[in-house]
């Protein structure tokens, strides 16, 4: 039942994608770009580095509400992909024990706020990364992929495999579900059968990508995938890319948080 | 006789995407029923027939069989009461023989090899299709796998046979053929279909399922020739109480 | 096994991303001049058969932890190493996006861990010398095994040099090598066993499919290719044995470094002088490319020193920043909360 | 008008596993005739139909359309003057969204943008999926998918229409609008299925095939009445004409 509900999220995805606000309508050029741009600012931050990464918060905060993503399911997703990250962070307090002062008189380990880092720098990357695909549609990202420079022959075949995503997944659920009933939880769900199911599921994929091929050449397929979308990268996008980078380039270096605190403590002082 | 009852109470489902599939059925079938499940793409048919040997659970209400509750730890239990057939053969059929398939389910539940022999020839036997035993299933026909599917769900001696769409793809002396199966089949059956005429033949009393709700329950004969309920739910009348004559006049 | 981003400099980032563009460009390339148009489909369903796969599971044998199929190598035996590459970039790339395994920055080095190793090492060097014809059982099984070994050894591998590289973990090489690759060893049998029976499966069932593929990957492909290969092949030892130096010259590695540098006492030293620039004009370029490669090459001492702002403040200091930190969170989730007010207030009606 | 011709000479069909599925298949398909293919599972009606837009080409025998006959090189021209849906309309949609997909045939030919936009819109306008074109397919119910995939074939604007199996897995509101569609397109169209109540709905012609031979050619309501014709090939009479009270008497 865990795998229905990873595809489950999947289709949630899909279809959060192909809703209509402000940042759905951008061009998928522009997100992907500031997404990667995202990723490449968080992750130059030195190890020990987590009070400058806050802001950075923002980022996937206003797209996430401007662009009507429910936070919970995104936050829920976050967390349930983190183990790997967790797992080699968490060595971090055990190999790093030197002290650090945080306050007067509160000190931890250096591991701890290594660790944090990574955290931190996980949930954005990662939140950043699942808001470009629930705000952009998989069709809209690999037209901007195209566009971007990516060869055509890999941008139609990751559209071929993202358009038999779900109907290929839903055919193996049936089948897992018809193994299981009859299972019993016994040796059922072997290897041996497991052989059996995927060798007779990959038969059928192939056939069935010869009936795909049938159906293309009997509209006129001849080596190339035809597109006609041809969207303008209009000001606003342009607009978007531009604040978006020069959001990150000013929390780069300029240790916001730091000022505003010491503002704030300046004024309260 | 208690054993052969099946009951829903209240059952509300929501798929984790959060799609409401049910939302609040209850019915009971009592042994010995025949029952067809009708309504229009996406009503929730398949969802429903889901629950009956605990694939979903219900997000709330409750499923019984008998006097056993489902719950996750009743499942294999309730597996072997409930055996559900479901639309594709093709999903169903993954062992490399015909013999091995069928035998899947009882060898799991851990039976003696002669009584799974005979358990295999009996199931065979009852589909006629003890000739097919030692072909591999991709060989077969769409209406001897059809056979087969079911087969391999009598092996395991279920009180109640759930179908899911039985005849689809199959030539009309292939569907005949399934209908007589299933007027065979003694004990309790559920069978959900878009074949009104096929749910006609095989069953006495009849559900309509509108959006994830019951919203019809009565004598098959009585709701399936109900033109106004049909069409409130994408059917119309089956095509044999149509007749031509009728539609010649309406539809040409 | 999906590298994080977190986990990554963007110097290793990016060179994986070059190495993967790289090879998406030249496995398109090469594919585009003898491709038949069958597989453009075939390719991309592919694809998502091995997503398909993965939603099923199975008891390993003695574990009762279960499995499932990563699937490059047995791409690779079908399809041809050049077609089976851009199918588990496409793989990875739909993860990344739709999973969110590992993120944008480490898809880059996603596709090369699962999809270069069996592609285009696993497969002419170890498979196809050991599976011979590809008719006995035995031999596919013998090869399967060895090359479904070596691909998660090596993708495991690279995991660990990937992170160690960007230095954003403490733990120490051989610990980390030693809970890597044992783990990876039985994912390797068992996808190794699985890979084998697939195969013979198929040759049963279907056998012009794996005889189509094999001829459509032409040994003429084949010679270029090695010499990108031992390219590969040749970064890979080179970084591979500079860490390797690397950790054996200092055992104790980063723990040494960090306990000294953090010690308080050493604290307002560093922050002067000529190390004390250096590491502010590195912080201020931390994110250009290249940068991570400096200090892992050759000059590990440098590394320890790219000491960031944290342990230099004084408490005071720290106390206000954190003060900041927690504000400027506020005001992110106030905008954000804001936001889907407003939204919620002119919808009436809508949830 | 001799353009609309489709003839099949002694077409002859061996799969490569040896399988003979066509064994000298002849008929004359004129102008604005409409036709239906009906037999049992493995009959080889798909067969015949892969052969009507040159996917298989025959063994030996030949197919023509008005003077073009079909070769390995005219394929591309045949294409363009016979149209075929495919069964599954999973497989016959495989472009990301709606639009592409619709687009992808006018595209191939080399229409200019424009043309092509037009194109799409009427042949969506026309199959009442106007709204759809931005959807991705995997959203689309079952209905809708068949309907997009007779617009994906429309929109080629062919001289002949040909579909296997156009109306499976709909619920009956869903297969009646297929009919509808199908009775609206004026051109010459071919109709495989086992739905003899649809084919007699559509069709003026019926073509009986067993195994690989055509053994019954005439109107389709003489054929589809002929009871003992339709038993030789496991089919039977359409529901529709069959009647309840019949069925009753023998099968209750
Ligand atoms: N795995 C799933 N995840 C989310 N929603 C689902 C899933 N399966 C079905 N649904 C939705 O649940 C509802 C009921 O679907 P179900 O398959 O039970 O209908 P059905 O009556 O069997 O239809 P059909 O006649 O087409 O087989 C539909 O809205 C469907 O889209
Ligand atoms: N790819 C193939 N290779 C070998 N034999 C095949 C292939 N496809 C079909 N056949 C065989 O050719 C014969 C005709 O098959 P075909 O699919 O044309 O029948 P059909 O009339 O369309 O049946 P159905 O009503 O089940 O769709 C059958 O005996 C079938 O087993
Ligand atoms: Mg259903
Ligand atoms: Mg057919």
């Amino acid at each position: 039942m865990s795998f229905e509900t990873a595809y489950s999220g999947i289709g949630r995805l899909d279809r959060l994608s192909y809703r209509d606000t402000v940042i759905h309508r951008l061009d998928p050029r522009a997100k992907v770009v500031a997404t990667m741009l995202f990723a490449v600012v968080v992750v130059s931050f030195p190890k020990y580095e987590v009070l400058s990464l806050l802001p950075f918060f923002l980022f996937p905060i206003l797209i996430g509400a401007l662009g009507d993503i429910p936070a919970g399911f995104i936050a829920r997703k976050v967390v349930a992909v983190s183990p790997f990250a967790v797992f080699v962070g968490i060595f971090n307090p055990l190999f790093d024990p030197g002290v650090v002062a945080i306050a007067p008189g509160v000190s931890v380990s250096a591991g701890w706020i290594s660790f944090a880092s990574i955290l931190v720098k996980f949930s954005l990357t990662i939140s950043a990364a699942l808001l470009l695909i629930a705000t952009t549609s998989f069709p809209g990202i690999c037209r901007g992929l195209r566009r971007l420079g990516i060869p055509a022959l890999f941008v139609s075949q990751l559209l071929f495999l993202y358009r038999y995503l779900f109907v290929l997944i839903e055919e193996a659920i049936r089948v897992v579900r018809a193994r299981d009933m009859r299972a019993f939880g016994k040796k059922g769900a072997g290897v041996r059968v497991f052989v059996r199911i995927v060798g007779t599921l990959f038969l059928r994929t192939v056939e069935r990508a010869e009936r795909i091929y049938g159906a293309m050449l009997a509209r006129g397929f001849r080596g190339d995938v035809p597109s006609m979308r041809s969207e303008m990268f209009r000001p606003a996008d342009a607009i978007f890319v531009l604040a978006a980078g020069g959001f990150f380039a000013l929390c780069r270096f300029v240790p916001v948080p730091q000022m505003i605190g010491r503002l704030v403590g300046g004024l309260a002082g | 006789m208690s054993h052969h009852l099946l009951e829903f109470k209240d059952v509300r489902f929501r798929y984790p995407d959060g799609t409401e599939a049910l939302k609040g059925v209850s019915f009971l079938i009592t042994h010995g029923e025949s029952v067809g499940i009708v309504g229009a793409n996406g009503a929730g048919k398949s969802t429903l027939l889901l629950h009956m040997n605990g694939y979903l659970l219900p997000t709330s209400g409750s499923v019984t069989v008998g006097e056993l509750p489902l719950r996750k730890e009743t499942r294999p239990e309730f597996r072997r009461k409930v055996g559900v057939v479901f639309q594709n053969p093709d999903d169903q059929l993954f062992m490399p023989t015909v013999f091995d398939d069928v035998a899947f389910g009882p060898l799991n539940l851990g039976l003696p090899p002669d009584r799974v022999r005979e358990r295999v020839n009996d199931a065979l036997r009852q589909v006629g299709a003890l000739a097919l035993a030692d072909k591999p299933p991709h060989h077969l026909s769409g209406g001897e796998k059809s056979a087969v599917a079911i087969a391999t769900v009598i092996s395991m001696e279920p009180d109640i046979l759930v179908m899911d769409e039985p005849a689809a793809s199959l030539d009309p002396k292939g569907r005949r053929s399934v209908i007589g199966l299933l007027n065979s089949f003694a004990h309790s059956k559920i069978v959900a279909s878009h074949d009104l005429d096929l749910i006609l033949d095989v069953c006495a009393r009849c559900l309509v399922i509108r959006d994830g709700m019951i919203v019809a329950d009565g004598p098959a004969p009585e709701i399936l020739s109900d033109a106004t309920l049909l069409a409130e739910n994408n059917l119309e009348l089956p095509l044999t109480l149509q007749g031509r004559a009728a539609r010649e006049g309406t539809h040409r | 096994m999906h590298m994080a981003d977190a986990l990554l400099s963007p110097a290793v980032g990016a060179t994986f991303w070059a190495g993967t563009i790289g090879t998406i460009g030249y496995a398109s390339k090469k594919l585009k001049e003898h491709l038949d148009d069958r597989k453009i489909p075939l390719m991309g369903v592919l694809g998502a058969f091995i997503f398909a796969s993965q939603m099923i599971n199975f008891t390993i044998p003695g574990t009762g932890s279960s499995g499932h199929l990563g699937g490059g190598m047995i791409l690779t035996v079908l399809l041809g190493p050049h077609a089976a590459f851009l199918v588990m970039a496409s793989v990875l790339t739909v993860q990344a996006l739709f999973f969110a395994d590992g993120g944008l920055l480490a898809l880059g080095c996603n596709i090369w861990n699962l999809g270069f190793y069996p592609c285009f090492v696993a497969y002419p060097l170890i498979y196809k010398p050991l599976a011979g014809d590809g008719r006995s059982p035995r031999r596919i099984l013998l090869a399967s095994m060895a090359s479904g070994i070596f691909v998660f050894q090596a993708g495991a591998f690279s995991v660990v040099l990937e992170t160690l590289l960007s230095g954003k973990t403490a733990l120490p090489f051989t610990t980390f090598l030693l809970m890597m690759q044992p783990i990876h060893l039985a994912i390797g049998v068992v996808e190794g066993f699985v890979t084998a029976g697939m195969i013979q499966y198929v040759r049963a069932a279907r056998p012009e499919i794996l005889d189509s593929s094999a001829s459509s990957a032409p040994l003429a492909a084949g010679i270029s290719f090695r010499n990108v290969l031992i390219g590969f092949v040749a970064f890979a030892v080179v970084t591979g044995g500079a860490l390797s130096w690397f950790a054996s010259a200092h055992p104790d590695g980063l723990e040494w470094s960090i306990g000294k540098v953090t010690g308080m006492g050493e604290l307002p030293e560093q922050k002067r002088g000529i190390p004390a620039a250096l590491k502010s004009v590195q912080e201020k370029t931390a994110f250009l490319p290249g940068y991570g490669f400096k200090p892992a090459a050759g000059e590990p001492k440098e590394k320890k020193q790219e000491r960031p702002a944290w342990p230099n403040v004084d408490a005071g200091t720290s106390l206000s920043g954190l003060l900041g930190g927690v504000l400027v969170l506020a005001i992110a989730f106030g905008i954000g909360w804001a936001i889907r007010a407003y939204r919620r207030y002119n919808r009436p009606g809508s949830p």
